[in-house]
């Protein structure tokens, strides 16, 4: 990776808020982000980046390269959650193993939005499609994480409260897939994107473009002070898991940029992807695991996807994913 | 002024919407819910955290005579059991 | 009504977010959008009409045609509470008629800008001043509606705790009229956009200008959230009541519009006009009648306005309504 | 610890302001407000609508010795017969 | 449901963190908290400035034995008295 | 002052919508902007301000002229906060005394963004890093209030409940003076602003350039009526602190031209840095004074700075002291 490719990602203002909000968060100053408004900021990413997506996609229109690349997608989406698992089962039980698992299935959207950003800086474009690749990645490993804890942990334990045998009722997990808040929101703005198209971005831009990196960098303030309020606990998950929240993204993104190679996606699309397998969900995923499999220590999940993978991911990994990919394709 | 209990839970937020059902299955008159609590039990700082929603808690009341109040009792208890979270019970005097 | 018109309308981001998150309540999707947030766009919109209305009333200056449309309005804002309210008699006491009627008599803020983005899209404009009527038809209805009560009611019942004979102390009901956040704000920035003319506009246009058309998007996701779970529980107000709450705007309608063709006001003044006559309002006139009604029911007087006369209006009422307006006036 | 009473209540939000003013006219020597409380009662869900401010309830409470208590009762009975809400008593011991 | 002690507190929201850390070390079980509480006492309104965050207060309860309780109100005394702020001890029922 | 200047400062939307917050609060209407909305707009000014500094600094370099103003600025953060004790004492006790001088020691980033907007409307200019001069006159005062009460309070009463017999002990001034959350956030953005320069100020330009002055607005109407609030109040706090809380301002005004003429800095610098030693602090100082000088009444500290100081600076002060410049300067 050359050093040049990792200064001009970290000397962005996004980047450095990030760290700036964690160094808040080590040294214990008192500045916080209240609730609602990291959900704002998280609110307007997902509709910004969703709309333009359904706005790219309509320019572009849906051609077979793009059902490939959403193809892709769900295959990974199904196939990490498993090969996590059977890693994590080495330290840990089935219901924290699979939940874990479940987490780096996923996704993370911000993660996504600043390889973006890094792309954008560069002037390498990729596909509106990859919205809709990043939305169909979110759920699929939840579904996962709860078939592998049917599978594995012991029956009499695996009864529900509602006298449910099974964690796996249909209607549990469609509201997980598709009514959850961020793939909802991803989706309909994407439709909306899509469907109102030019007419419709020109009137929406000043406000979901044309501020979109502004936006980045203060909800990237808050990101960090919560990823360094995680990070001063973080002796507690464990040097295996330290270790796996570095070493499985580096991992999926190395399956990752071989699929894209062998299927032919651009440079941009490949990146994209690569970092869509290569994140952990902090939001979504671990929401959906507290409440499904509530057996697991919600911080075994969400410290490492939050303190360790997302901030190695957006400073490093993505000028990383960048130059092997730039060295392959050439 | 009427004699009274006083049910008192703190739980996840994340199990409220359920544990509100089974209040009602037992057939309260009424509850009270406070969103937004933080605190410290078994399980953990569940300290806000401002971004996953997952380390929240909630504080629900509900008046009740001693009757039902054993009954929420007895329907909270396994939820307690599996998702943590406390429950009081204590007498007041309703105005009515 | 032309079905051009009518797509044209539903196909605009702000129409289509709305939907989104009707749907989502409808669908128990958890996305919501938490208290103070909605608070933040319902006052930018309010700030953002109120100052841009006031910089085109200066540049327009205040000519006899606008205190002629803004009597008009007064009229209007008078009139409709008191048939509303016989109406509603057939069906309800007193309390309840007289408090859905004073939502009815008043005004929608949100569908008044819904039908301004109309209009720009048709590049049709109407009148700075249009603000100032919507800010005076927004109190009447409330005095009316306690009048309204103070005729009807049973004396007994009509006991104050204060020990008031009488609800109409003038005090309240200057505080309702005219300190009511919203008539508050429409009212202090149209002045101050009034006062402080082009420079003062350029200088806050980058926020409350540009930034407008994503805000109304935004606003209106919520705006779907909050009228869908209401409309989960529309049955519980009645057929009478469901019924009332689309002929009464549509019948508000005409005779707006028969008004304004009287009058001579242009196309998009009349429009606008019809659109403040036929919409009902949701949030100041309800937290007044909670207040000085509370004998009344307030799912009765919310339910309605906000799960069926808004979306009707935002969806069919504009394009309806214009087409109309668009014929007469040739 | 000196013995004294616990006056708890829950109203619309729209009463407060009139609810504090009468709790001081009585005389108690404070109260503490918990605003943004939702709730379930005679009168329907307090889901805490998002927009219009108007299904919100608040809670309330204020320690007093108990003839104050007692007044504050008397005070607040119109209020929840007129506007709905609850109001319960109970004893406490006040640390000084 | 055993016997237990409710011990309530209402402080300044800007001493917060220093209370939990005495209520950690009398060592109670666990703790709930509320902030954002706006209130009025001897030291005059506390409503909930929307832009200094010093006039807000905090709402703390703990269940403990009667014993961690007298514990707890020792190390608190001082705090009130310093600072501000009430505290109060109940008996409650605690579900386990 | 020329009249001119005056109405012209005035009549700016960001003035008129302070003044609209404070009779709102004045007449008690129910209007309000509920938390964390103002943390939100003073985040966004905060991190406006600084990145802004930040890159403006990078451009002039750092240079003996930048440091000559910086030192200045430390010293009067030093020397105000003394001799504003030594007058308070004529009144309050050692504790009142120290907090209220900390207080006006300090500074009010809010009124240094009203004074950067009028000389903008001006077309004066001033240097980025009179941001950092801001910066580094916050904190002062707060460790001069704890020195002042060490020296003179009552040593028994002294007594930290930690059992500690000084109230200065090194970790908790520097968690005051650099942690602080707007030093912190100040500091950290001028220092981001600075090093990504150019590239990384066009990035974020449209949220925190563009919309700068639509914000200030924004957030004024809720300092209004906060300010408004404490106005109805602030007869409590007697004529001797109404009085100082308008003529320590205008003394430490003279007293700063009068540094800024001998040390040679231009027009545009010198009415910032007139400002910055004339405002008074009503968020970081009041919040460091409730802990760390309890027996101090945060009514006497907070009012006047808030109610009389603010006001009276952004609508009267302002184009005062640049009068007064003006003339001297030439
Ligand atoms: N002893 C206690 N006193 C007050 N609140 C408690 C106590 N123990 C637990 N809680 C509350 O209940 C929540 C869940 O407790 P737990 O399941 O024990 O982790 C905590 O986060 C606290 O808010
Ligand atoms: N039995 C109850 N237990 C706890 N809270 C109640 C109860 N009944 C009513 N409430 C609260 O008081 C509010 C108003 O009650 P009501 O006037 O009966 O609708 C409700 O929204 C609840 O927050
Ligand atoms: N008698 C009381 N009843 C309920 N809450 C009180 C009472 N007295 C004080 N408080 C609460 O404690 C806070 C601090 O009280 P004080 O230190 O007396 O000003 C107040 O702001 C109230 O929230
Ligand atoms: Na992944
Ligand atoms: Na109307
Ligand atoms: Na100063």
């Amino acid at each position: 990776m050359s050093l040049d490719l990792l200064m001009q990602n970290i000397l962005n203002p996004a980047i450095m808020m990030f760290f700036l909000g964690l160094f808040a968060a080590i040294l214990k100053s008192p500045l916080d982000i209240p609730q609602p408004l990291p959900k704002l900021f998280s609110l307007y990413l997902l509709i910004a980046i969703g709309f333009h997506g359904g706005y790219e996609l309509a320019k572009s229109g849906i051609t077979g390269d793009v059902l490939k690349v959403l193809l892709l997608a769900i295959l990974m989406a199904i196939l990490v959650p498993i090969y996590a698992f059977f890693i994590l089962r080495i330290k840990f039980d089935v219901y924290n193993a699979a939940a874990i698992a479940a987490t780096y299935g996923s996704i993370s959207a911000v993660t996504f939005i600043t390889a973006g950003n890094f792309l954008n800086t560069l002037g390498v474009n990729y596909g509106g499609y990859m919205v809709a690749a990043m939305t169909l990645m979110e759920s699929p490993a939840i579904v996962i994480g709860l078939i592998l804890v049917s599978f594995f942990a012991v029956k009499s334990l695996n009864d529900d409260l509602n006298g449910n045998t099974s964690r796996l009722n249909l209607k549990e997990v469609l509201n997980e897939s598709l009514l959850n808040p961020s793939v909802y929101i991803l989706l309909g703005t994407l439709i909306i994107g899509f469907v109102t198209g030019e007419k419709g971005w020109k009137a929406v831009e000043p406000l979901f473009g044309n501020l979109f990196k502004g936006m980045l960098a203060f909800f990237l303030l808050d990101m960090g002070i919560v990823a360094g309020k995680r990070l001063v606990e973080v002796k507690k998950v464990g040097t295996f898991l330290i270790g796996f929240a570095v070493l499985l993204p580096v991992f999926n993104a190395f399956v990752a940029i071989g699929l894209a190679k062998i299927f032919g996606l651009s440079k941009g699309d490949a990146l994209m992807f690569t970092v869509l397998c290569a994140s952990a969900s902090y939001i979504a995923v671990p929401a959906a695991m507290r409440m499904s499999i509530p057996e697991a220590n919600p911080s075994l999940y969400v410290t490492p996807a939050l303190a360790i993978t997302f901030p190695f991911n957006i400073s490093f990994g993505i000028p990383l994913y960048y130059t092997i990919i730039n060295n392959i394709w050439g | 002024m009427e004699k009274a209990k006083k049910v008192e839970i703190v739980i996840d937020s994340i199990h409220l919407s359920y544990l509100l059902e089974k209040l009602q299955k037992v057939g309260v008159s009424g509850y009270s819910v406070f969103k937004d609590v933080i605190g410290m039990g078994e399980r953990g700082m569940m300290a806000g955290d401002e971004l996953t929603d997952v380390f929240k808690n909630s504080y629900i009341f509900t008046l009740c005579d001693e009757e039902t109040a054993n009954k929420v009792v007895e329907a909270i208890r396994p939820i307690l059991k599996k998702y943590g979270g406390i429950c009081t019970v204590s007498d007041v005097l309703w105005v009515k």
